[in-house]
């Protein structure tokens, strides 16, 4: 049971990279990638906080009474991404709708057609 | 009194810079500003690099933390000579960009393109001068996300699809960075470069240190375009903006090979990564079948643009393929390949640039008998195309000369045979640009539209092209430089045998 | 017990992820990621990551769900059925996944207090911070001095896909024009919405000025603070809205916001300390510490809260657009 | 780090000609071009021997000037050279012509004057590119196609010399360009022989030596006694330097000699036949640098200055003839003596040079190799230069005068060609007979080996008298039989019926058999190329097709990091 207990968090990261992986390889619709790519980025955040928990411990905000803080290091760092995940997502979207007004579709196999070399 | 601060002010000077570009909202005065501060930016670097030559290793903690704990700039002879290569081609680029802009850009949009390029800027300069881990992340994606607006802000509707590629690449490659830096924080508990690396020689092997290594070393691939995960690469340089091509070209995949030389040099040691996982052969192969099939590919591209852009792919073949030698004179041969790379590139795409900006294609079919009516243009072009071939008396030939001697050292004699065979090919696909250029006839002989390209535009790619020549002849400063950081980048590595 | 909590709220954010893999409708897509993002943040308070919780509810549940949603009033809801057939992928990806988590059980285990990661460098935030910085919150003690260069270039990201939005999408043109648009019929909407809005001002007030000692900041302000305007623009209409908060005053605002931060760390250097050092800015370094972290969160607060409310008025000035066409 | 003298090195003052001739136009050219050539000669009087300028290069000492007898011998033929053919040049109007000309003098003198192996490439390049324009100059499609198969060719034998450099300087150490030999120490030997065939291929060597024939026919009339003067010249000189008394080089020499005369006699182009005799002439050459006495050495570089003016001389006329006529085949000429007399004079005292007549410039240095032949026991060497020798008089010394200017009256009227064309061919006819006359005075002062060697004595001449007279009733023999093979309107090598009554009926068909070999090998990798270009570029869309070539949509560019992550990862664990 340890042994799943220990792992558990990773083999849920690994899932969902993979899920992530194969959305944005098997999606059509590019704002369906973008969602992928979303779920990809999200697992590695699951990752770092896993990797910053202690057991037993608790927020890292100084409180009396209590001796044990989770590391608050990669939360710090996730923090950051996140914010750098969703300033990508942006500009992701809002070139979607850029194509959407210049090809007329978002699906990645229609618009492949319309040029010459895309 | 500013001397110490030298380290950090290729980064904030662009990164105040830019916001203060924005608020300045006139192109003329945006333009002027951002030349102005990537000059500096550039002085600076040379002085780091002349510093860093004489003194080895500058060292300054961001907010007076020390390294462990907070944020170190590291700069050392490898990143000072790559920092003067981007701020430099920044620059000129800037001069450059000016008339080039003004045809290929709308008007009210000419204040990003100047914001975004500063903090692309500011991002390269980030991510070469950090000696934390992660920070080198946050700076990458500084550069990635003001790299996609750049491309997109071309007129072509490809622009558009080129940079949702390119964003979807580079966000896969940053995350992967990401993982790989998690993994490593989680077996070692920090995040500077060189406490890393004392912490990773505690380990022998071990697993999780192995597959972080792999998300590193496969994100930093995506980023500086190795095949066969380079073709976000050839539509983003087609479709950007001129300017936009020859800033990205010279610079952006090379800090990306710079970034590979860091984590496997200075962090994992090449013991660990070369010996102990045999990366070295997949490396080769790789940038062997990089260069064979890019420059292959390169060879029917009807687009001058997209011939130029898989032309890089398999430069960055040869940079690889010195990294991946092992030795000393290998990897400064791929240092030296950086800097001599971005000096060709940058002149070739400024032509086409030229070109385009003249007869508004930068089809092959626009180049019929460009000869006669744009003979300085063309001129650069073919200069700076012997180069990437390797002529002697151009620095093409300098890197391509210290690959050879790097291979036959280890006396890897097929590898020397590839080498100089894949300048063969280099000399086909350069070679059908001139030949139309020179030796066919326009296709409209009456259109006298087409004239040479204006000063602002002819400046920086001569003075790019006079460099090639120059430091074709010259190469005691580039070869020092390059020859200082290889050893100095082998240092550590030595030094954490000697630990184990 | 926290454990358990963990184990089931991660089983159900994998059915998640897996059931956006199959769907074809992109509203529900959108809407499912949303719930993921959501779920992840309820992992993260689980996990002891409040602030990380707090920026993943308001970021990644928020705002980058209205983002998808605009887009798909703009794209269409359907993704069209996909001609091939995409087993070779499934199976390599599988394969990786597979590699990788051969590759984790070399891993240190989960929640070991033991674990490398704990040891070198976080014990001394953990243990030093409310003496050096002096906050109790030691995650922003990290954020906004020990890794404030970081955090500098958080904001300047921010900036460039402000940057970014604003070159693809434009920003609407202020009109005086009085366009039927927002939910103008809803009177009950509209009353709550009045009454809300001020609230929620004044919490991102709150969250703003008391990140030093409970979760929160600038990043969570700055978002909180965009919400209420862009609660105001889908109930009231952007026309209205653009007069209330200048599309111009926001480029002003996003850029203020980066020379804030940046300028408080070449005051540092003025003081004769390094970049970004608080420790010179007053008499007393805690007290120096203090004012640094003050003025930087309120620059990141200005420049979160002008490039949010920039990047939706550009995907809602599109709207707009395709709505008149 | 460049300890600079007060002189010029001897490539500039060409140089700057080329230079000047870009922007000048008319007499002003012309006076400039010709006082070019003079005054590098004077400059290269007042020159030292020794080594100028040595610059660190790479972390080698390169040395771009190196003078000793031996490059200035060269040096001043050269100079020679370059000022007879800009005098043949001068009724031109053509700029390229003039620039390519004196900058291709300029990159010859600079090669032999190279001190190191770095410089030397670097002119061996230039000398491609310089020439080139020569044969482009004739714009015609044809002369443009060849001058493409020209210069890949050469650019091939640039960088097999740079690969060749690259080896043998990184083993030995040291860039200088002194004695090389194909017995170095090291793997394979693979980077002296690298350099050996770059040699080869400019000199060239059986089955490299098609790019000659192929291209001098096509030049133009001036441009050809450029090219005729200098890139083999460069070539046997790098011999002479990197590879003396190199044992191999007397068969391939042997061979170079005696080949080309089979291909000769059946020629149809006057001007193909004297690029062939052009081979067997080098061919001596390399016998003589094979042998690699001192005599024999004295004898290559002698015999290649002889060459040099008797092969131009011969050259300029039917050069004339060309200019004069615009017909160039043997079938189509005929008679010219009675309008061209002066010409026909010239002509004839060309092929008496090349075929060795006593008193005449090639006796004096032919004989030399022969004799060194004998004396180093190669006698069938001897037999086969003797026949060789007989082969020369037997096309260039006859056939070129007789079917020019002789033969059936083909009725072509025409006059005498330019003033300044005729100085030139005068100039070189004259120096023929000087030389001849008093080679100690002229040539033999110039060589780089001390030898005490006398020409006329009653052996000598009366050998190669002996010689003469035979071949010449063989001419005269055959073409009364009719046996002599008829001028035919188009070259015909399948014509073999020849071959079996007067060639050694085995080694003909060999050759003949591996050539159809490697024209095979050729035509099969032309088609292979093609094939690949077609299967990769889609000619109707006008855009590359093909797996790497055309764009991939992100999903395969994301499958590929998935690929390559799983692959590393299997790879490591494995």
């Amino acid at each position: 049971m340890s042994f799943i207990v220990d792992y558990y968090n990773y083999w849920i990261v690994v899932f969902l990279m993979m899920a992530g992986f194969y959305i944005v390889i098997s999606a059509n619709n590019l704002v369906k990638k973008v969602v992928g790519l979303n779920i990809f980025q999200t697992s590695v955040f699951i990752m770092y906080i896993s990797i910053g928990k202690v057991s037993g411990g608790s927020a890292p905000i100084l409180a009396d009474g209590i001796t044990s803080y989770s590391n608050p290091l990669p939360h710090v760092l996730i923090l950051t991404a996140i914010v750098v995940g969703v300033a990508t997502t942006a500009v992701g979207l809002a070139l979607i709708v850029r194509i959407k007004r210049a090809y007329g579709t978002v699906e990645e196999n229609e618009f492949k057609d319309k040029d010459a070399l895309i | 009194m500013f001397a110490q601060h030298f380290p950090v002010l290729p980064i904030v000077l662009p990164l105040i810079g830019a916001p203060v570009c924005m608020l300045l909202a006139r192109s003329q005065l945006a333009w002027l500003f951002a030349t102005l501060i990537s000059g500096f930016s550039f002085f600076i670097s040379i002085v780091l690099l002349l510093t860093t030559l004489d003194q080895g290793v500058l060292s300054y903690a961001l907010g007076g933390w020390e390294p462990p704990w907070g944020i170190e700039m590291r700069v050392d002879v490898a990143n000072a000579l790559v920092l003067s290569v981007v701020t430099g081609l920044s620059t000129l680029v800037l001069v450059y960009a000016k008339q080039s802009i003004d045809k290929e850009i709308d008007r009210n949009q000419h204040t990003l393109f100047y914001t975004a390029h500063l903090l692309c800027l500011a991002g390269l300069s980030g991510i070469l001068s950090t000696g934390d881990a992660f920070n080198l992340f946050v700076f990458l994606e500084i550069s990635s996300l003001a790299t996609y607006t750049l491309v997109s802000l071309a007129s072509d509707r490809r622009a558009l699809t080129a940079a949702f590629r390119y964003l979807v690449m580079g966000t896969i490659g940053a995350t992967f960075i990401l993982i790989g830096v998690g993994m490593m924080y989680m077996k070692t508990g920090t995040l500077n470069m060189l406490d890393l690396a004392a912490r990773i020689a505690e380990y022998d092997s071990n697993r999780t240190l192995n597959t972080g290594l792999a998300f590193i070393l496969i994100g930093v691939s995506i980023k500086l375009a190795l095949f066969p995960l380079h073709m976000w690469l050839p539509p983003a340089y087609t479709h950007a903006p001129s300017a936009v091509s020859a800033f990205l070209a010279g610079t952006a995949t090379k800090v990306a090979v710079y970034v590979m030389v860091r984590f496997i040099f200075t962090i994992y040691g090449a013991e660990y990564v070369f010996h102990e996982m045999g990366m070295d052969v997949i490396l080769l192969v790789l940038a062997i079948v990089a260069i064979f099939n890019c420059s292959f590919v390169a060879t029917v591209q009807s687009n001058v643009k997209t011939m130029l852009a898989y032309s890089s792919v398999a430069q960055i073949g040869y940079m690889i393929l010195g990294i991946s030698l092992v030795t000393s004179a290998g990897l400064m041969a791929g240092l030296l390949h950086i800097f001599n790379h971005a000096l060709m590139k940058g002149a070739l795409f400024m032509a086409v640039g030229a070109v385009l900006f003249r007869t508004g294609s930068a089809d092959i079919k626009a180049y019929y008998g460009l000869g006669k009516r744009m003979p300085l243009t063309m001129a650069a072009f073919t200069i700076a195309g012997l180069s990437i071939i390797g002529v002697p008396l151009t620095a093409g030939f300098v890197s391509k000369w210290y690959l050879v001697t790097a291979a036959l050292e280890q006396q890897h004699w097929l590898i020397a045979f590839l080498i100089l065979t894949g300048s063969l090919l280099a000399i086909v696909y350069i070679g059908r640009v001139l030949e139309v250029a020179y030796f066919k006839e326009p296709a409209d002989p009456t259109d006298t539209t087409i004239k040479e390209a204006p000063v602002l535009m002819l400046i920086p790619m001569w003075i790019l092209v006079l460099a090639n020549i120059y430091f074709g002849i010259d190469t005691s400063l580039s070869v020092s430089a390059a020859d200082a950081a290889s050893k100095w980048l082998f240092q550590p590595a030595a030094d954490l045998g000697a630990v184990r | 017990m926290a454990e358990l909590i963990d184990l089931v709220l991660l089983g159900m954010l994998a059915i998640t992820a897996l059931r956006i893999i199959f769907l074809k409708d992109l509203f529900a897509v959108v809407m499912l990621f949303g719930i993921y993002s959501f779920l992840s943040a309820l992992i993260f308070v689980n996990l002891d990551a409040v602030d990380v919780a707090f920026t993943e509810a308001a970021v990644g549940a928020g705002i980058a769900t209205v983002l998808m949603l605009g887009t798909l009033a703009l794209t269409g809801r359907k993704e069209k059925a996909n001609s091939h057939t995409a087993l070779l992928p499934l199976l390599v990806v599988i394969v990786t996944g597979a590699a990788l988590i051969y590759g984790t059980l070399d891993m240190p285990p989960f929640g070991d207090p033991e674990n490398p990661a704990n040891q070198h460098v976080a014990p001394r935030y953990i243990e030093e911070s409310p003496q050096e910085v002096g906050l109790p919150n030691m995650v922003t003690s990290v954020l906004a001095s020990y890794r404030a260069f970081d955090t500098l270039g958080e904001t300047a990201v921010v900036f460039a896909a402000a940057i970014g939005v604003l070159s693809l999408l434009g920003l609407p043109k202020q009109s005086q024009a009085t366009i039927e648009s927002g939910l103008k019929s809803h009177l009950v909407l509209r009353v709550v919405a009045k009454l809300i809005i001020p609230l929620i001002l004044v919490f991102a007030l709150y969250v703003q000025f008391h990140g030093d000692y409970g979760p929160g900041g600038g990043f969570q302000a700055g978002v909180i603070a965009a919400a209420a305007i862009i609660l105001y623009a889908l109930v009231f209409g952007l026309p209205l809205a653009t007069q209330v908060i200048q599309p111009k005053l926001l480029k002003i605002l996003a850029s203020m916001g980066v020379l804030i931060y940046a300028a408080t760390g070449v005051a540092g250097l003025f003081f004769g300390g390094n970049f970004l050092d608080y420790n010179v800015l007053a008499s007393d370094p805690v007290a120096g510490q203090h004012i640094g972290i003050i003025v930087i969160e309120f620059g990141i607060g200005v420049t979160v809260f002008a490039a949010i409310l920039s990047i939706f008025y550009g995907f809602a000035s599109q709207a707009e657009r395709a709505n008149i066409q | 780090m460049i300890s600079s003298l007060p002189f010029l090195p001897p490539f500039l003052p060409l140089l700057l000609g080329s230079i000047a001739a870009i922007f000048l136009r008319g007499h002003l050219r012309s006076v400039v071009m010709l006082l070019t050539p003079v005054w590098g000669a004077l400059q290269l009087a007042s020159l030292e021997p020794g080594i100028y300028w040595t610059i660190e290069f790479l972390g080698y000492h390169l040395e771009p000037v190196r003078a000793d007898k031996l490059s200035m011998m060269f040096g001043y033929l050269f100079h020679l050279a370059a000022f007879i053919a800009v005098v043949y040049a001068l009724h031109l109007k053509d700029t390229v012509q003039h620039v390519a000309g004196l900058s291709y003098a300029a990159s010859a003198v600079g090669a032999v004057f190279a001190g190191d192996l770095l410089t030397l490439f670097v002119f061996w390049e230039l000398l491609a590119l310089t020439s080139v324009f020569l044969i482009w100059a004739r714009r015609t499609d044809r002369a443009y196609r060849s001058g493409m198969r020209y210069i890949i060719i050469k650019v091939l034998s640039g960088v097999l010399l740079l690969a060749g450099a690259t080896i043998f300087v990184k083993q030995t150490g040291s860039a200088r360009f002194a004695e090389i030999g194909l017995g170095h120490d090291g793997i394979l030997n693979l980077g002296t022989w690298l350099i050996f065939l770059a040699f080869g291929i400019k000199c060239a060597f059986p089955f490299m030596h098609n790019w000659l024939t192929d291209a001098y026919p096509e030049a133009t009339p001036t441009g050809t006694i450029f090219l005729a003067s200098f890139t083999t010249k460069v070539a046997v000189y790098a011999l002479a330097r990197g590879f003396p008394g190199e044992e191999l080089l007397v068969w391939i020499g042997v061979t170079m000699a005696c080949f080309p005369i089979f291909y000769a006699v059946i020629e149809n182009d006057l001007r193909r036949v004297l690029a062939y005799s052009m081979i067997n002439q080098v061919g001596f050459m390399v016998v003589g640098v094979g042998i690699g006495t001192s005599l024999a050495l004295n004898g290559a570089v002698a015999h290649a200055f002889n060459d040099v003016i008797f092969k131009g001389l011969l050259m300029m006329t039917m050069g004339a003839v060309l200019h004069m006529t615009g017909r160039i085949n043997g079938s189509e000429l005929g008679g010219l003596y009675k309008t061209m007399p002066k010409t026909t004079i010239l002509c004839i005292v060309g092929a008496a040079s090349i075929s060795a007549f006593p008193l005449f410039s090639g006796f004096v240095s032919k004989s030399m190799i022969m004799s060194a032949a004998v004396a180093e026991g190669y006698d069938i060497v001897w037999l086969a230069l003797l026949f060789a020798a007989a082969g020369v008089f037997h096309h260039a010394g006859i056939k070129i005068p007789y079917f020019a200017f002789f033969a059936h009256d083909s009725g072509i009227r025409t006059t005498e060609p330019p003033k300044n064309m005729l100085t030139a061919m005068a100039i070189a006819a004259l120096l023929c007979i000087v030389i001849g006359t008093f080679p100690a005075q002229t040539v033999y002062a110039l060589l780089p080996w001390e030898v005490d060697y006398q020409p006329y004595d009653v052996t000598h001449v009366l050998t190669q008298l002996q010689l003469l007279f035979f071949s010449a009733l063989a001419f005269v023999w055959l073409n009364l039989k009719n046996l002599y093979p008829p001028e035919l309107p188009s070259t015909n090598l399948d014509s073999d019926w020849f071959y079996r009554k007067l060639a050694p009926g085995f080694m003909v068909p060999i050759y003949y058999s591996i050539t159809e070999a490697m024209n095979r090998l050729e035509r099969l990798s032309k088609v292979g190329v093609r094939r690949l270009i077609n299967s990769s570029y889609d000619n109707e869309k006008e855009q590359p097709k093909g797996y790497f070539a055309r764009l991939w949509p992100i999903e395969t560019m994301v499958f590929w990091v998935a690929l390559l992550l799983a692959g590393i990862l299997i790879l490591y664990y494995i």
